[in-house]
């Protein structure tokens, strides 16, 4: 639906950040941060994600229904990995072989 | 613990019949009292009522809620064995189950047991997703390729009772079942003499220890490249990883198949993987060699 | 009835246009619902004989009528046509498809391309498990459990792995296709809770459909991909974890067991209220239990699990959740009772099916909680008590229900009726074989028969007798609404538009609904299953 | 649903179907209908990062080990490759709603080439993994040490970016479909949500890879 056109440079601005947080995760990557890498680098994900989502997709003018379809989404991919994760977490005996 | 079951199931029993009735009842009633006499007459208005609404969702919520606490005590009554059990090894595969008793004896889909002692079974599977189910006991477990899962039971009563494989696994599936006969101890100490042509199953791990020649390396003398295991058995061991790691069966076990997976501190991860080479029972006879290892005296008298 | 002129209208969707085209090309998201019934039938009965060949053989406790190989094959192939070809599909897209757009007064689906696009995926789907099914046949079980179906089994895995496949994808588009239909082309007036409580049903299933069906997507990928290219996702040699396939399985296939009762549950709210001429009981509450069961229905399916090697701690969590999604079901059955209080019950044929299914909906859904609490399912699992459960609400519920709605909108869809007495019988007859079917099952189970055995110890032949027995009433039952359901195409009586004086956008149009399934598109000013209001009113 | 005097101009529009009473309402439900199966998207990778994520848990050193394998360079490249086409996308969603024919279709073409240039970067990489015996099989070949786990590493490495290059390649076959459109004038000014929900699958496209890149090819990578 045209239902709201953003201007030009709004898609660049966003590409320009999309471009500088690759850089970005690819540089954290060679530094021994431990396990806070693996956080490092799903935030970056989650953030540029996240403005694709917002901006190219314009779920940010969508109408509320939009919205909750991706929040919907997101959070069943939350309960699929919460809830395998509650049995994997406290396994008594180790895996192995 | 069949008794304790026993009980949760016959309390539900009376729940779902008094709940099964009252319904059934009730929709017969209505359609009985209520029936269409004119074909054109219409159902009364009733406006719905919130307290009767509240009612009949939080009444059957406390019900669950008190079969969920029975429930779960039973279930952690039936998934943490006791310490002193008499340990027994299970192997399953396709279409047959292989016991094995410490002191060596092996039996195909037969399982002698003392009556009265808790029997805790250690059990993993050669190919498929199989599951000991003995009816009697209430118990069943799967049995998994590639780790242990254990169960536990202790017999009241000596008889022989059915044993089936409850995971589909195949085309015999149906034929992969068993009995377990519960003999008096005096009986069970005589069957368990007669029949042990070759010894326990620590010395058959001893013998399989000096031909793979786990003995390089392994030396009591510390002076080995791999670490010393006399006494190690149920200690916790720093690993190169920096974590600490309790020496139980599933650790011996994935040592000697994935040895640079918890490699023990101090050591380098130079031991082969034996995946391939030993079977699940000479895996077992390792297990309890290692076991078998008692902590040297101080004086190396060796 | 009693509806002033009882007339068949000259032109309606199904003499809208003749031949083959016109019924394999149609957009008519009626004819494809047609199509969906004769498809979805054919299913049912293929694997409706596979039950009675499996009833024969377990008459002895000796595997003698089939090898135990062929045996396996006849359990795995009647799971696999029984779920994903015909209670999954069998109320939303034969009844659902009928009914969505008429009861929100829209013209048709949001994309009726993609409705007859679902319908032959849904075809192929079936044809690639067919050929499976003839060329050896599946031996995995319907749940096609790793390492057995990746490393074990040499059936035709991969064939019927991607017939599934291809099926699930007809079950995501039928449920997009509801979900826009519902929430963009209601008629002005039609709010959402002024919607039939079938609307809510469907709705709520289809959101299942949609949340669901792509995990067991790729869990059909990734056992593919074991056994074509050695990828060892679930193969412990290579440290892959069996249990993790369960969990990905189970993800999809609780939730499905959903999809198929909530449009049944829907179904009977229908038949309650026209049949006992009331507003349901508490019609709010039991629209928000079907969509409490859709979301609660996501968080339980660890509880197939219990014994299957995941932790002490997984399995409280998932225990005490599973009890949660048992509250709406309760809710909704109180209130169906609550319905009929004060109500002008009439026994025609699917009232007598809406009351079998909140009787045997009952036993099925009690039986539920002896599986959710831990330490009794650890002993009554993977038996034939788990056997009768799911029957109880499968056979018991949604093919009651399903039965039931079909005969509650055959006028609408043939514009005929079909002989109440003969329907009647029917119906006590498949009552009676079900129960002797399966609740001595409920027995066995707990005696501690395994599932899926060829052959058993001599002690359980009794009971099992009594369940082969009760299966071939219940087969002759089935067999019965075939013969005079067709028999009233010919000669049923010319049915009207109102023929059970109900409440309901689909009754105000004629039957059968033209094309376009309205004259004009209706304004909806009255409240869902208002009989106060004038009758007159309601018939266009 | 407005039944209001704009309904009869859009009536006769070609494009508007039968059942749907405005251009607005069938842009909205087809807008919808295409999230809807965005859901089914992110459920249906959802599984995989489900898999990578117990496994990853479980053997750390191994996915380390094997991650080490892949060219951090190209998949940097192709991750910029990717956000670049996402960009041209944005635009050419943006043209389509100001009715600028010309622009729609280069910026369409501009996408197609780069998610070709996708394929060709992802077709080297993996002719490198079967040239290397990274691929799980028989004859996959590592470091003893790993050589059981790395096939798990790998195994999730090609049907993940596999599943995401076949999801670009239908991608590919949309913009095609698009671009004929675009250029045989069914895409107007006023009918431009075609562009819109083929955007809206592009850039979720280009949001699978945004989580695989980092997943797969940048696992403790300072131990390098």
């Amino acid at each position: 639906m045209s239902s709201h056109i953003l201007p030009k440079r709004v898609y660049y601005t966003i590409f320009a950040i999309l471009l500088f947080c690759t850089y970005l995760t690819v540089q954290i990557a060679f530094l021994d941060l431990g396990a806070l890498n693996t956080v490092a680098a799903l935030g970056i994900a989650t953030f540029k994600a996240t403005i694709v989502v917002l901006f190219f997709m314009h779920v940010k003018y969508s109408t509320r229904l939009t919205w909750a379809v991706v929040l919907g989404s997101v959070f069943w991919l939350g309960i699929l990995l919460a809830l395998t994760m509650t049995d994997y977490l406290t396994r008594v005996w180790r895996h192995y072989g | 613990m069949a008794g304790r079951v026993d009980n949760l199931y016959f309390f539900l029993l009376a729940i779902s019949i008094f709940f099964s009735v009252l319904i059934a009842g009730l929709i017969v009633f209505y359609a009985i009292r209520y029936r269409r006499r004119d074909p054109d007459s219409v159902g009364t208005v009733l406006h719905g009522m919130m307290a009767l609404e509240v009612g009949w969702t939080v009444i059957p919520f406390i019900i669950s809620m008190v079969i969920f606490v029975w429930g779960a005590s039973v279930f952690f009554a039936i998934s943490r064995p006791p310490d002193e059990t008499l340990n027994i090894y299970v192997v399953g595969k396709q279409w047959m189950w292989k016991f094995q008793h410490l002191d060596g004896q092996r039996e195909i889909n037969e399982l002698h047991v003392p009556v009265g002692r808790p029997v805790k079974l250690i059990m993993t599977s050669e190919d498929v997703i199989h599951d000991v189910f003995v009816p009697a006991f209430r118990v069943k477990a799967d049995v998994i390729p590639g780790r242990y899962t254990n169960l536990w039971f202790q017999p009241t009563k000596p008889g022989r009772y059915h044993l089936f494989c409850a995971e589909y696994c195949g085309t015999r599936h149906s034929g992969m079942t068993g009995e377990v006969i519960v003999m008096e101890p005096s009986e069970f100490q005589t069957w368990l003499s007669g029949g042990a042509p070759e010894g326990s199953l620590a010395s058959a791990g001893a013998k399989l220890f000096q031909d793979l020649a786990c003995n390089t390396c392994h030396r009591p003398d510390a002076q080995g490249r791999g670490p010393v295991l006399e006494g190690l058995f149920g200690k916790t061991v720093q690993l190169q990883s920096g974590e600490t790691n309790t020496v139980d069966e599933a650790y011996v076990r994935e040592s000697i198949l994935n040895p640079a997976a918890k490699v023990a501190a101090g050591f380098q991860p130079i031991m082969p993987t034996f995946q391939g080479l030993v079977t699940e029972e000479q895996l077992l006879e390792l297990v309890e060699y290692v076991k078998s290892l008692q902590a040297l005296p101080q004086v190396q008298t060796r | 009835m009693a509806s002033p002129t009882v007339f068949m209208p000259p032109r309606h969707y199904l003499n809208d246009g003749y031949g083959i085209k016109s019924w394999l090309l149609t957009r008519d998201h009626k004819r494809i619902a047609l199509l969906y019934l004769a498809s979805v039938t054919f299913f049912f009965f293929l694997g409706g004989a596979m039950a009675v060949l499996i009833r024969l053989e377990l008459a002895t406790p000796v595997g003698d009528l089939v090898t135990d190989e062929t045996y396996n094959k006849l359990f795995t192939m009647h799971g696999v046509m029984m779920v994903f070809f015909f209670l999954i599909p069998a109320i939303p897209s034969v009844l659902g498809n009928f009914l969505v757009p008429i009861m929100i007064g829209a013209k048709d689906l949001a994309f009726p391309k993609l409705n007859l696009a679902s319908w032959y995926i849904y075809v192929i789907g079936a044809t690639f498990t067919t050929y499976s099914l003839v060329t050896g046949g599946l031996d995995t079980g319907w749940t096609f459990y790793t390492p057995f179906s990746t490393v074990a089994s040499s059936s035709n895995v991969i064939s019927a792995a991607l017939g599934i496949f291809i099926t699930g994808f007809s079950s995501i588009l039928t449920g997009l296709n509801f979900i826009v239909t519902i929430h963009r082309m209601r008629a002005p007036g039609m709010t959402w809770f002024r919607m039939p409580l079938f609307m809510w049903s469907i709705y709520a299933t289809s959101l299942i459909m949609v949340l669901g069906t792509p995990v067991v997507a790729i869990t059909i990928v990734l056992v593919a991909a074991e056994r074509l290219f050695h990828f060892g996702f679930f193969d412990p040699r290579v440290g892959g974890d069996p249990v993790l396939f369960q969990h990905l399985f189970w993800f999809y296939s609780h939730p499905a067991v959903y999809i198929m009762i909530l449009p049944a549950m829907g179904v009977i709210s229908e038949l309650v209220a026209a049949f006992c001429r009331k507003q349901v009981f508490g019609y709010k509450f039991v629209a928000f239990a079907s969509v409490a069961i859709a979301v609660l229905g996501f968080l339980v399916w660890g509880h197939h699990m219990f014994v299957a090697g995941i932790s002490v701690y997984a399995a409280l969590v998932f225990s005490i959740l599973s009890f949660l999604v048992a509250v709406p079901s309760a809710v909704k059955v109180f209130n169906w009772t609550a319905t009929m209080y004060k109500g002008s019950v009439s026994w025609q044929t699917p009232m007598l099916y809406a009351i079998g299914f909140i009787g045997l909906f009952t036993i099925g859904g009690l039986t539920g909680l002896f599986l959710a609490a831990v330490g009794l399912d650890v002993h009554v699992t993977d038996t034939y008590f788990i056997v009768a459960h799911f029957h109880y609400i499968m056979v018991g519920g949604t093919i009651m229900g399903y039965l039931g709605g079909l005969h509650y909108w055959w006028p609408k869809i043939s514009g005929r009726l079909y002989n109440e007495f003969l329907a009647k019988i029917s119906a006590a007859i498949i009552f009676v074989g079900f129960n002797l079917t399966f609740f001595p099952q409920f027995i066995l189970g707990y005696l501690g028969m395994p599932r899926r055995y060829h052959a058993y110890p001599p002690e359980f032949q009794v009971l099992n007798v009594l369940s082969s027995a009760g299966a071939s009433i219940l087969g002759v039952g089935y067999l019965l609404p075939m013969i005079y359901l067709m028999w009233s195409l010919r000669y049923g009586r010319i049915a009207g538009s109102n023929p059970w004086g109900a409440v309901g956008l689909e009754w105000t149009t004629t039957s059968p609904p033209p094309t376009e399934n309205f004259a004009e598109t209706p304004i909806v000013t009255w409240e869902a299953y208002d009989y106060q209001a004038p009758v007159e009113h309601h018939v266009a | 649903m407005s039944h209001d005097a704009a309904a009869h101009h859009e009536a006769h529009h070609p494009a508007l179907a039968h059942h749907f009473d405005s251009l607005a309402q069938q842009s909205e439900a087809t807008t919808l209908g295409m999230w809807v199966f965005l859901v089914t998207e992110v459920l249906f990778f959802g599984g995989l990062f489900a898999t990578y994520m117990i496994y990853r848990s479980w053997y750390p050193d191994a996915f380390a080990a094997a991650s080490h394998e892949l060219d951090v360079t190209l998949g940097t490249i192709n991750t910029v490759v990717l956000i670049t086409s996402s960009l041209t996308m944005a635009l050419a969603v943006h043209a389509a709603q100001l009715g600028q024919r010309k622009l729609l279709m280069t910026f369409l073409i501009l996408t197609m080439i780069l998610g070709g240039v996708f394929l060709g970067i992802k077709s080297v990489e993996y002719y490198h993994k079967f040239a290397e015996h990274h691929v799980p099989g028989p004859d996959f070949q590592f470091e003893k040490e790993y050589i059981r786990h790395a096939q798990l590493f790998f195994s999730l490495y090609f049907v993940m970016t596999g599943l995401h290059a076949l999801h670009m390649i239908i991608g590919i076959g949309i913009m095609l479909v698009m671009l004929w459109w675009s250029w045989n004038g069914t895409i107007t000014e006023e009918y431009s949500s075609p562009i819109e929900i083929s955007g809206l699958y592009w850039h979720f496209v280009d949001i699978v890879w945004i989580f695989l890149f980092p997943l797969l090819y940048l696992i403790g990578r300072h131990a390098h």
